[in-house]
Formats: structure tokens, C-alpha cells, sequence
């Protein structure tokens, strides 16, 4: 019976009219920033859409992707997980342990080969041959590479998955990198964000089941639906930049009135996320809101991007060292090549040596 | 990527930059200095040589009358390109930002949208310069493909911030490195071209000023 | 003849977890090893950063416990700067820590724990009418109507029979150890469903003060939410920041909401499976040494005797006396390495508190991939953490065991009506429902605690204190060339400590003794096994090896969190982790 | 039926000079949707909440719609709000959930908007109720 099912018909079972389906897609489209116009032929091809096996591999990370996950709201977990996918691997959440949920894994990579949506969350160490990081006695190395095969595309969650993230920040110590350093013969899509905003993982992943391709990608791999304008062109803030107001301190007349953080070190401006219109926990509030800088969480390397208190515009490097030591240093050159200048000057005079009638007298008796 | 390049600017960049520049304008400017002057053994006519240049370094920035009537729309964009740019440079509050935590020291900036206007005035000039010097006979005559390297380079980081700030072209961060990288170019060139006379200026003049001093004329 | 049995991965945890165990005939667990599999060396990264952006890579050690590694750390750099914050900041971190708590509590039990005492497949055969009856029995909660129970079972149903059970997949289904009857195994679904919608509401507190959750923000010398309530709009946004009028009572909400939830579904669940269980209550008891540091100042962190949870060690399960604890004592905390893969200057014998901390790697063990460790030799990258000696467990039960050793009123009492309802003495809390039911009354407690906090706090705002920053030693000039603080929080899982040395304006050693660690390491230079270890060596008996689901009862109940475990390991060997059981 | 150069489209709002920019581009490309359902029948719609308007912009854009004649509570999982505005044709759609949380907020062009009509799968099964 599971052949012919689709979400239409589970959910006609389930009491559900289209109606209120066809009001979930349109809050869909909103928060993915589709065109409305799409709601209406994006609720048919969704109520025809089987439930589409996932498998979610963990890596080296922290488990604060799969818990933002859990706080999404639209579409939610419990509809994701009963209604729209079928997760049949994740380490966090599923039932079986052990053996069992190694064996649910490979059943799931034999039965939906080809079909299945690989999304991986935390970066994979690569040094050492992957030592630092096994699940089940294999390295992260070898079972990405695995799932990677039957899947259909793959799913980078999480900074660390998608660009290295936290474990790749220097000295990188176990050689960390991301999903697309690994893997180039498959569709790839990264949801950065240290975690990402949990609407915008099942948001893009309501994409993928509605339209069963991939949306439209930035140059770094992310849909431009969530990731297409920088935290600073939509704050609520942006106005106080404009207008030269900023706060001096966290707990200043700016603070309390809302004024720009950019001298505080936000990184909104260099941010590319959708945290100042999809907001976080149910549309609350984002770190901006609540006072403090963007950190910058969705863009590669943001680690090493500048301290999180220091301006956008500051170097990264202490300028004031090789300053000093350039002045004195260009200081003994200029001595120097003044010197080696006086002295050519010096020896192209002494080469013009004055000839008297003497000596010219003893150079033709010769 | 995008922000690797960012951050390389940031980082090494900046730092190469600096380290050239520093070096390239110490050791001219201390050459300059150890150059020295043949002695005069004339009678000065006026003792106080040190304020007769100083007062030269300042009394050169008006332009003279003639000059001025000949050439008035020259004479307007070189000034105003010489002030916008500086206007930009001090003015802008993520450079103020930047020179705070360097030097330690801050004043209050220019509102973005001011800047802004300010960097298209001054982009504006630096067109006409360009024009005037490829329409001018003589002038093109004259000028060596060092005359128009110098221009790109006072041309592109004015360019490159402001399509930065507008998020033209490239996203922003792939812009801003850009800005950065284009402004370290300038850095490094200033030493080793016409561009040194950002400081050889003040040195020049105040010699100038000095042997005219010394002769109790105004130079 | 002796079995053994492996579990890899152990899931429903935080991180990655195997446990080998040897089981003999008859089932009886013999010998077990726990070992943790993944390591980022965040310490390593840390090593010349700002100190005063270490809370936000530290934080990232866990996004379970999203907050506590970010408030320890913060606070050591405090600590080392004798930096003093306003009492706004610390009444604001008072709340997001028990915030943190209440959340992180509810999850662990409905979504990461439940299924090893619910079993899902059995709730279809529930009748919905009894369950209903059943649910009205042991609370109020207004979810308890027939047609609620009913529509959980027909969605159960539907998901079953779709042939694709998902995270459901392969479990223990039918294990015989499943004791609850359908009715009370539908209830537990119907929960489980529910709790996932109430978290996503409550860990809004966070976002409020925070900005996000997970890894919400915090700020050395206070916290960087600014108060707008009463802002004139001139210049600026009326209420700009997300603390303003709506903020402060949409928190208000949230606490009574977290609350209702625990008295009404968390708390009289527990007791409900907990009665079916009460065998579990003999099963799993640790080495009886409980270690707390405190936490929850009304005054400042210096202030110690102003802690909700006070700070003691109790011994051998001795609830009479109460030992002084003190961190910066370098005979009483201290990590050794007798069976970890790591050498000493002074030697293997040696124990090191962790301002010395040494982290010299030496692995010993076999190449993987291999199926045994040598047991008798080293066997682990986590460290043995020790409290004068003794191998120490922290977490819910140390704390509820502290608070009724110290006399804590609501306590007594709650544990006193728990018992009495389960008919069971004191000593039952030394067991694995004992640590469970801790982390319930533990929870009740803490939420019970948040309104006064945030009513001090609406206090001080109307009487115009807005402070929040402590702006003094904000700048790194103004710092010493060389300091040393130690932060600590009592985190979820247990007692928490960051130790952070600053030179030069910059970070020069961090170290992290974190409660996953003193649950889970290895034994000592004396042979002391570590909590798990002890845990596991008492009393279990596996009814089938094959679906070692006593194994998994007993480790979740400890709550373990292996990033946060094996976050700071210096790798520049290999990566793994063993904690030997017996 | 509206003719379009009926519609009263009046530019002049008084103390909101410097927000109205957001609100004069949701009319235009209400008239332009307009437009397009005279000529080809065709329904249009406008996701109003992933517009930047203010809280000015937001009010004065329901000043200058206005209430119509007709309007609607759906009861979809949270309650639906239809209202059709004074403009003939144009209404507007809040989404709320359970908690009263926004959903999305649409203004859509049409005879009647397509969250009013029971669809055919629908009207399949309560035949079959029957």
C-alpha cells in the first residue's frame, strides 16, 4: 500500500482538507521567498509527492544544527518527520541503536538508491586518514563517500559541513573540510549558519520535495532565496548606519536606542543570511535585535574573519609591528643607498683626476 | 572564496602593503634628507628661513591668479578630487574605524550618504582629468604610461568602494577584498612613482621656501 | 563463557558513543567500555584568540547544552579580570540558564530517553477512551480528551502503515522489557509529540535575551541584550531592542508556560513510568560520590553562599556530611591519566589540576580498526577527573542529593511526595530511575525558581536601573599582562569548569573539566572506575543480548554528552576515546 | 463592474511623505494586476509580508484600501482572515497559525480568492461520505 501513497491522500485520511494544505504552502512560499503566484501548482505537485527517504550522516559537530532543526516551525519536525520525509538514519533522534541503526542505514541506501536526499551535518577530518572522527569503526571519510554514491543529492547543513566551519578554524588541528571539498559528481546545496535558522533547513528541504530539484544557488553553493542579501542591507537597523548613529557600548543611550552595532564588530554587513527577515525561534528575535553584533556564522571561514568585537573594516593583523619595523629598516636603506650614492659620486670625481702640463709632458716621453 | 579573499587582503595583504609603502617613503624621503644642500656662503637677507618655508607649504596650495583663469575647469577638479578624495579617506566611518584601531585615535565621521555623494563628485573629477589630459595635444604629448597608471590607481579604490557600498558587479565581500586589494596597490605605489609627492610635496616646498626666504623674497 | 556485545553507534545522545560490554551466560553484564569516537581540538583553536570571543568558540563545543560552555567560559575570563557585572546581567543569566535547564530536561526525557521505557509499536493496540482515562488520572492537562488520544494513534497508525517508519525504524519494538501497558505507552507518544511543539515555544527565552537558539549570545562583563523598555523614540526606535515592554512579558509567558508543562505532563509522567518501573530503581547506582559546584547567585558569582545550588561533595552516599569544595585548590581537583592515553612530565601516577594541565599524547592502544583494548593498560583519551581522589558524579541527582542534604525545603518535599507515591525509600535515588526521576524534580524546582528571578528584574527596570554592561574592563589595554580566572557553571548534565590563562591581551591555555568527563572516564591510578563504569557493573541483567536495551536505559540516564566529553582532546594523535567499564 | 479609471488612487497622504514610496509600488502593481484580470482573466496575488514596509507603511497601505463589502474567517489549522477591500476585486489574506502567529498576508487580485474554494479532491471524498 505504501506503493501508491502520496501526501495527498495521507492527509485526506487524516481529516485534512486542501484548503488548510493549501494554506501551509502558501506560508511555504512566503518564508522561502517564492512567487505566490507558484502556491497554487506547488500544493499539487507536494500533494502528489511521495515521502522521500533521508538519511542524515553527523560529523564533527555539535548537534546544534539537528536541535535548530527541531525549533522550526514551518514547515515543523513532527510534519517533516510523519508526513513529508522519511528520516531513516540520524543519530540524534532515531529509535534503534547499534547494529540495528547501522542495518536501517544500508537498508535505506539499497531500497532508495539513486533516490535518496544525503544531508550531512559537521565537517569531516581528513588528516591522519580521518582517525578523528568514526561512526561504527568507519571514518567519516569513507561512509560520506558511501552515501554519497546512491544518493540523489546531497544536503550541507551547518558552516562546519559546508565550509569547515568551527573544526577548520586555525590552526585547523584535524584537518577538517567541508561536504564540496569531498564530493564533485553530485548535486550539492549548503545551508550554512552556525546552526542555521531551522526554517530555513525545512524550508529548503520542502523546496527539494516540492520542485525535486535544487533551488537556485549564490556562488558558495546557497539558495538565494534564504541566502541572497547581506543581515545588514534588511536590519531594522540599516537606517542608524546611514545616518552616522552608532552604539559606542553595549550598554549605552545606542544600545538602548537601537543604533547600529557596526563599531561594536558586527558582521552583518559581510553576512550573507535571511536573519533580519525570517528571524530566529518563531520570528522572536535575531542577535541583533537581542543587542549583540552579527558573528558572521553563515560565510566560510568566519572564524578567522576578525575578532567578533572589531570592526568590519579593521585589519586582521597587528599593522603597528611591521610598521615600526618598516620605517626603521626603509631608514637604514635610505642611509644606505645615500652612502653608496656619495660614494659613486666620490670615485665618478676622483676618476676625473686634473691633468697638468708636467704630467703630461712625462706621458708623451713614454 | 569570497571571503578567503576577503580575509587574505585583510590579513597578509594589508600587511605587504603597509611594509612596502612605509619602507619605500622612509627610505626616499631619508635619501632625500642625507642628499643635502651645497652651503650658501651669501649673507641671508632674512634669518628666519625655518617660517618662510613653512609658510610656502601652505601658501601653495592657492593657485595663482593666471593659472587659475587658464585652465579654471583643471584647477577646480584637481581640487576637488585632492579634497574628496581626502574628504572619503578621514570621513567615512569604517575608515575612521579602521585608523581608531591602529593608531588609537577618532574623531566623528560623515554620514554614508554624504560620503557617497562626496566619492561620485570625486569620481566625476578624476573623468575629467582623465578627459582633459587624453584631449589635450600637449598635454598627451607629455604624459607616460606611468601618468595614466597612477590615475587607475587613485581611480579604482574610489570606484571599487563605491560599487562595494552599491553592491554592484560582484556580492559584497568579493567587492569590499577588491576595495581593499585596490587601495593596497595604491599603497604600494605610492613610493615608487609620482605619487610620493603625497609627502615629497611638503619637503619640496619647504625648501623652495626656504631659499627664497633666505633671500627675503616670497616664494 | 563470556559474550561480547558491542553498540555503535549508541544513539539518542549528544556526540558519537560505542559501549563494548561482556555478558556472561545468564545474560549479567560483566565488563563494559564506553568509548567516544570524535574530537575537533577545539582547545587548540582557542590558543591566542581574544579572550573575549572564547565564549562563542567554546559554546560550540555542544548545541545541546547550547548555553553552559558559553556562560563558563565568559565567566572565566571574568573570574581572571576580576570583572564584576551588573545584577540585571546576572539576574538575565540566571534565566537563560534555567531556561536552558527546563528545555534541555523535558527534551532529554520525551525525545532522547522516553523510548527506552515507551514502546511506540504498543500504543496502537492502546483504546483511546482508557487512555484518556488514564491521562485525567495523574494530571490536569487539558490534551487528555478521547478524540486527542485518538487522533495521536490514527497519525501513529498512518505512519506505520506507510511501510516507512522512519527514525522509528528497527528499534527494540516487542522487547520484553517493555513493561507499560498500550494505554500508557499512547499517552507517552502523544507527549512526545507534544513536547517537540512546547520546546520550539520555550526556547524563545533565549532568542529574547540571546537573539538565537541554539548558541544564543553573551558578553564578558554582562550581557549584550540591552533594556529598551521606555526609550524616547527620538533618535531611536521605540522599544529597539528585542528586551522592551512585548519581550519582558512574552517571557513571563514562557515561564508560566514552562511551568504548567512540568507540573501537568513532565512531572506526573515520570512518576507514572517510573511506577511501572520500579525495579530500576535498584539497578545502575553510581560510585554514591556526588560533586556540585553551584550556581544560580542572587548576589554575584564571588558570592557563593548566595547560590540556589549550593556547592559540597557528599561521599559514599552520606547525605549527613557535606565537604567543602574549592576549584582553585590544586590538591583537591585534579585529572590523571593512569589509563588514558596520555603521559605526564611527573609521571603516569601523577594527578594534575588543570591550571597545570598538561596534554602530552601518547596512544598505546591498538590500530584501529581493532575489536578489543587492552583494559589493563590505557584504554581512553578522556582524562580520569578526580575531587581529592575520589571519583565523583554530577549532574541532576548530585544536585537534588545536595539540596536535601542542605535542607532545601521544596526538595524535601518534593522528593518526599515521589517516594511516598512510588513507596519507596530514600535510598532508592541511588539507581537508574533514581537519576532520572532527579532530572524531574530538578526541573520543577528550577522552574519554579524563574519568576522570582524575573520579577527582581522587572524591580529593578521600574526603578530605573536598566544596566546591563560593565563597560570598565572592556578594553584589553586596561587588562594585566598576565592573569588566570576559572568559570564554572552548574550545567544540565552536571558541574562545569573552564580554566583560562590570559597573557598579553590574548589566550595562552584554556582547559575544560566538563561533567561528561567525570561520568565517563576511565579508571584511576587506583582503580577506581569512573560513574558509567561503576553505573553499569551494577545489577544489570540482559534479557536479550542481541537488543542490549538495559545498556541503553542506564547511559541515557546519565544524559551523555560526547562533544562536550572528548571537545578539548589535543589530537595530534589519534582520536579515540575509551572509557573501560569494569 | 470597476472601471479602472474609477479606481480612486489618491496620492496625497498627509505626514507620511517619507513612507510612502513602498505603498504607491503595492498600488501600482495592483492596478498593473488589475490589468491583467480584465484582459485575460487572470488572478494575481502579492506577498505583503515579505515586503520591507514599515509599521507607517503597513497602516496607511489599509487607509488607502479600505473595507469592502464582504469578509471571511476560514478555520484552517488557525484562523484565515478574507476581507474584500473597498476596491472591487482586491482582497486581502491573513494566514494565522494555532497561536495567532502570521503566517503570510497576501493581497489578491481575482473574482474570489483560491483558498475560498473547496477543491475537487475534496468534494471527491465527501461524496463519498455520503
Amino acid at each position: 500500500m505504501a506503493e501508491n501513497d502520496n501526501l495527498g491522500n495521507l492527509l485526506a485520511r487524516r481529516g485534512i482538507s486542501r484548503r488548510t494544505f493549501l494554506k501551509f504552502c502558501t506560508a511555504l512560499a512566503s518564508s522561502m521567498a517564492l512567487s505566490p503566484s507558484m502556491v497554487p501548482a506547488m500544493a499539487e505537485s507536494l500533494a502528489k509527492a511521495k515521502r522521500q527517504s533521508v538519511i542524515w550522516l553527523s560529523f564533527q559537530e555539535c548537534t546544534g544544527c539537528t536541535e535548530s532543526l527541531t525549533r522550526s516551525s514551518q514547515p515543523s519536525i513532527e510534519s517533516l518527520i510523519f508526513d513529508f520525509i522519511s528520516l531513516d538514519y540520524h543519530h540524534t533522534l532515531q529509535a534503534a541503536s547499534g547494529f540495528q541503526a547501522e542495518e536501517a542505514r544500508e537498508q535505506a541506501m539499497a531500497e532508495h538508491k539513486g533516490k535518496y536526499l544525503l544531508i550531512v551535518d559537521g565537517s569531516i577530518p581528513v588528516a591522519e586518514n580521518g582517525v578523528y572522527s568514526t561512526i561504527a569503526g568507519m571514518t567519516n571519510l569513507q561512509m560520506l563517500e558511501d552515501a554519497a554514491k546512491g544518493a540523489m543529492a546531497i544536503v550541507a547543513v551547518g558552516t562546519c559541513a559546508a565550509y569547515g566551519g568551527l573544526p577548520k578554524a586555525r590552526p585547523n588541528p584535524t584537518g577538517a573540510v567541508s561536504v564540496t571539498d569531498l564530493i564533485d559528481d553530485k548535486p550539492i546545496i549548503n545551508i550554512p549558519g552556525c546552526p542555521p535558522i531551522g526554517e530555513v533547513i525545512t524550508g529548503v528541504l520542502a523546496h527539494f520535495l516540492t520542485f525535486g530539484a535544487i533551488p537556485e544557488l549564490d556562488t558558495v553553493g546557497r539558495p538565494k532565496a534564504f541566502y541572497g542579501e547581506t543581515i545588514h542591507d534588511r536590519c531594522y537597523r540599516r537606517t542608524f548606519y546611514d545616518q552616522g548613529l552608532f552604539a559606542e557600548t553595549f550598554d549605552d543611550e545606542g544600545a538602548r536606542k537601537g543604533w547600529c552595532l557596526y563599531k561594536l564588530g558586527c558582521k552583518g554587513p559581510v553576512t550573507y543570511n535571511s536573519c533580519a527577515t525570517t528571524k530566529w525561534n518563531q520570528e522572536t528575535s535575531f542577535p541583533i535585535e537581542s543587542g549583540h553584533g552579527c558573528i558572521g556564522c553563515s560565510q566560510p571561514d568566519f572564524w578567522d574573519m576578525g575578532g567578533i568585537y572589531e570592526a568590519v573594516s579593521e585589519p586582521l593583523t597587528d599593522l603597528r609591528g611591521p610598521a615600526v619595523t618598516a620605517v626603521v629598516a626603509g631608514a637604514a636603506a635610505g642611509v644606505a643607498v645615500a652612502a653608496m650614492n656619495k660614494q659613486s659620486k666620490q670615485s665618478a670625481k676622483d676618476r676625473h683626476f686634473k691633468v697638468s702640463s708636467e704630467t703630461l709632458d712625462e706621458e708623451l716621453k713614454k | 572564496m569570497d571571503t578567503a579573499l576577503l580575509i587574505w587582503a585583510k590579513s597578509t595583504g594589508l600587511q605587504w602593503a603597509t611594509i612596502i609603502m612605509l619602507l619605500g617613503l622612509t627610505m626616499r624621503v631619508i635619501q632625500i634628507l642625507l642628499l643635502g644642500r651645497a652651503t650658501d656662503l651669501s649673507e641671508a637677507r632674512n634669518s628666519d628661513v625655518m617660517s618662510a618655508g613653512i609658510k610656502t607649504i601652505f601658501r601653495r596650495f592657492v593657485p595663482p591668479q593666471g593659472m587659475l583663469q587658464k585652465g579654471l575647469l583643471v584647477y577646480l577638479s584637481g581640487y576637488i578630487f585632492h579634497i574628496g578624495f581626502f574628504i572619503v579617506l578621514l570621513f567615512f566611518v569604517p575608515h575612521i574605524q579602521l585608523i581608531d584601531s591602529t593608531l588609537g585615535i577618532s574623531w566623528p565621521g560623515l554620514r554614508s550618504s554624504l560620503i557617497d555623494a562626496i566619492t561620485v563628485v570625486t569620481l566625476l573629477a578624476l573623468i575629467v582629468l582623465l578627459l582633459h589630459r587624453v584631449w589635450n595635444p600637449v598635454l598627451k604629448l607629455l604624459s607616460t604610461p606611468e601618468d595614466y597608471l597612477t590615475w587607475a590607481l587613485t581611480f579604482l579604490p574610489l570606484l571599487t568602494g563605491y560599487m562595494a557600498y552599491h553592491h554592484m558587479l560582484f556580492e559584497y565581500n568579493t567587492m569590499l577584498a577588491l576595495h581593499v586589494l585596490s587601495v593596497e596597490a595604491l599603497m604600494i605605489a605610492i613610493p615608487f612613482s609620482k605619487l610620493s609627492h603625497m609627502v615629497t610635496l611638503f619637503l619640496a616646498r619647504w625648501y623652495n621656501g626656504a631659499i627664497a626666504g633666505r633671500k627675503g623674497v616670497q616664494s | 563463557m563470556t559474550k561480547r556485545i558491542v553498540v555503535d553507534p549508541v544513539t539518542r545522545i549528544e556526540g558519537h558513543l560505542r559501549i563494548e560490554a561482556e555478558v556472561d551466560d545468564s545474560g549479567m553484564i560483566k565488563k563494559a567500555s564506553s568509548s567516544g569516537t570524535m574530537v575537533r581540538g577545539i582547545e587548540l583553536i582557542l590558543k591566542g584568540r581574544d579572550p573575549r570571543d572564547a565564549w562563542a568558540f567554546a559554546q560550540r563545543i555542544c548545541g545541546v547544552c547550547t548555553l553552559v560552555h558559553g556562560v563558563a567560559s565568559v565567566r572565566s575570563i571574568e573570574d581572571a579580570l576580576k570583572y564584576s557585572i551588573p545584577q540585571n546581567a546576572q539576574l538575565i543569566r540566571n534565566l537563560m540558564i534555567a531556561a536552558q535547564y527546563v528545555h534541555d530536561h523535558v527534551m532529554h526525557f520525551y525525545h532522547l530517553h522516553a523510548l527506552d521505557w515507551v514502546d511506540v509499536v504498543s500504543a496502537l493496540k492502546a483504546d483511546p477512551k482508557a487512555t484518556s482515562e488514564l491521562a485525567q488520572s495523574i494530571s490536569k492537562h487539558p490534551n487528555s480528551s478521547p478524540g486527542y488520544f485518538a487522533d495521536t494513534q490514527k497519525r501513529v497508525k498512518e505512519f506505520v502503515e506507510s511501510g516507512q517508519l522512519g527514525i522509528f525504524a528497527n528499534a527494540y519494538w516487542g522487547h520484553s522489557a517493555y513493561k507499560l501497558p498500550p494505554e500508557a505507552n499512547l499517552m507517552a507518544v502523544a507527549h512526545y509529540l507534544e513536547a517537540l511543539e512546547w520546546q520550539r515555544d520555550v526556547a524563545r527565552i533565549l532568542t529574547i535575551f540571546g537573539g538565537k537558539n541554539p548558541h544564543p549570545n553573551f558578553l564578558v562583563g554582562g550581557v549584550p541584550s540591552a533594556i529598551s523598555v521606555d526609550v524616547e523614540a527620538k533618535g531611536g526606535i521605540t522599544g529597539a531592542t528585542a528586551v522592551n515592554m512585548n519581550g519582558l512579558l512574552e517571557v513571563r509567558n514562557i515561564i508560566q508556560k514552562m511551568q504548567k508543562f512540568v507540573d501537568n505532563v513532565y512531572l506526573p509522567d515520570t512518576l507514572a513510568i517510573a511506577s511501572f518501573y520500579k525495579d530500576w530503581f535498584k539497578i545502575g547506582g553510581g560510585t554514591g560520590n556526588y560533586l556540585t559546584y553551584g550556581d544560580f547567585p542572587t548576589t554575584s558569582m564571588d558570592d557563593i553562599g548566595s547560590f540556589m545550588i549550593p556547592r559540597g561533595a557528599i561521599l559514599n552516599r552520606d547525605l549527613s556530611t557535606i565537604h567543602e569544595v574549592n576549584l582553585n585548590d590544586p590538591e583537591q581537583i585534579q585529572e590523571f591519566v593512569a589509563h588514558s592515553w596520555y603521559d605526564y612530565s611527573g609521571g603516569k601516577q601523577q594527578g594534575l589540576h588543570p591550571y597545570e594541565g598538561e596534554t602530552e599524547l601518547n596512544y598505546t592502544g591498538p590500530k584501529p580498526p581493532y575489536e578489543h583494548l587492552d583494559t589493563d593498560a590505557s584504554y581512553s583519551w578522556m582524562k580520569s577527573p578526580r575531587w581529592k581522589g575520589h571519583a565523583m558524579e554530577v549532574g541532576p541527582l548530585a544536585r537534588i542529593l545536595m539540596l536535601y542534604a542542605n535542607g532545601h525545603e521544596q526538595t524535601k518535599e518534593l522528593a518526599g511526595f515521589a517516594l511516598n507515591k512510588l513507596d519507596l525509600p530514600l535510598e532508592a535515588m541511588f539507581s537508574t530511575m533514581g537519576r532520572t526521576a532527579a532530572r524531574t524534580l530538578e526541573t520543577k524546582i528550577i522552574a519554579d525558581q524563574m519568576m522570582s528571578w524575573m520579577d527582581q528584574l522587572l524591580a529593578n527596570i521600574k526603578a530605573g536601573d536598566v544596566r546591563t554592561f560593565n563597560e570598565k574592563l572592556w578594553e584589553p589595554s586596561s587588562w594585566p599582562a598576565q592573569s588566570k580566572g576559572v568559570g564554572y557553571i552548574e550545567a544540565p548534565r552536571g558541574a562545569l569548569a573552564h580554566w583560562a590563562v590570559i597573557e598579553n591581551e590574548k589566550l595562552s591555555n584554556y582547559q575544560a573539566v566538563v561533567p561528561s568527563t567525570w561520568n565517563a572516564g576511565p579508571r584511576d591510578a587506583q582503580g577506581q572506575p569512573g560513574p558509567y563504569e561503576a553505573a553499569l557493573q551494577d545489577n544489570h541483567h540482559l534479557a536479550d543480548v542481541n537488543q542490549p536495551l538495559e545498556i541503553l536505559r542506564t547511559i541515557h540516564s546519565f544524559d551523555p554528552c560526547i562533544a562536550c566529553a572528548i571537545h578539548m582532546i589535543d589530537p595530534n594523535g589519534e582520536e579515540f576515546l575509551k572509557v573501560k567499564v569494569c | 463592474m470597476t472601471r479602472l479609471q474609477d479606481i480612486p488612487v489618491n496620492t496625497e497622504i498627509t505626514g507620511l511623505d517619507a513612507e510612502c514610496n513602498m505603498v504607491d509600488a503595492v498600488l501600482h502593481e495592483l492596478k498593473q494586476l488589475l490589468d491583467a484580470y480584465l484582459s485575460s482573466g487572470e488572478t494575481g496575488v502579492i506577498d505583503i509580508k515579505s515586503m520591507p514596509l514599515s509599521a507607517t507603511d503597513y497602516d496607511s497601505l489599509k487607509q488607502r484600501l479600505g473595507n469592502g463589502e464582504i469578509s471571511a474567517t476560514a478555520s484552517l489549522a488557525g484562523d484565515t482572515e478574507i476581507y474584500e477591500t473597498a476596491l472591487s476585486g482586491v482582497w486581502w489574506v491573513v494566514h494565522r497559525n494555532i497561536d495567532d502567529r502570521v503566517l503570510a498576508e497576501q493581497l489578491e487580485v481575482g473574482r474570489i480568492p483560491a483558498i475560498l474554494c473547496a477543491h475537487d479532491d475534496d468534494i471527491r471524498v465527501a461524496r463519498e461520505r455520503l
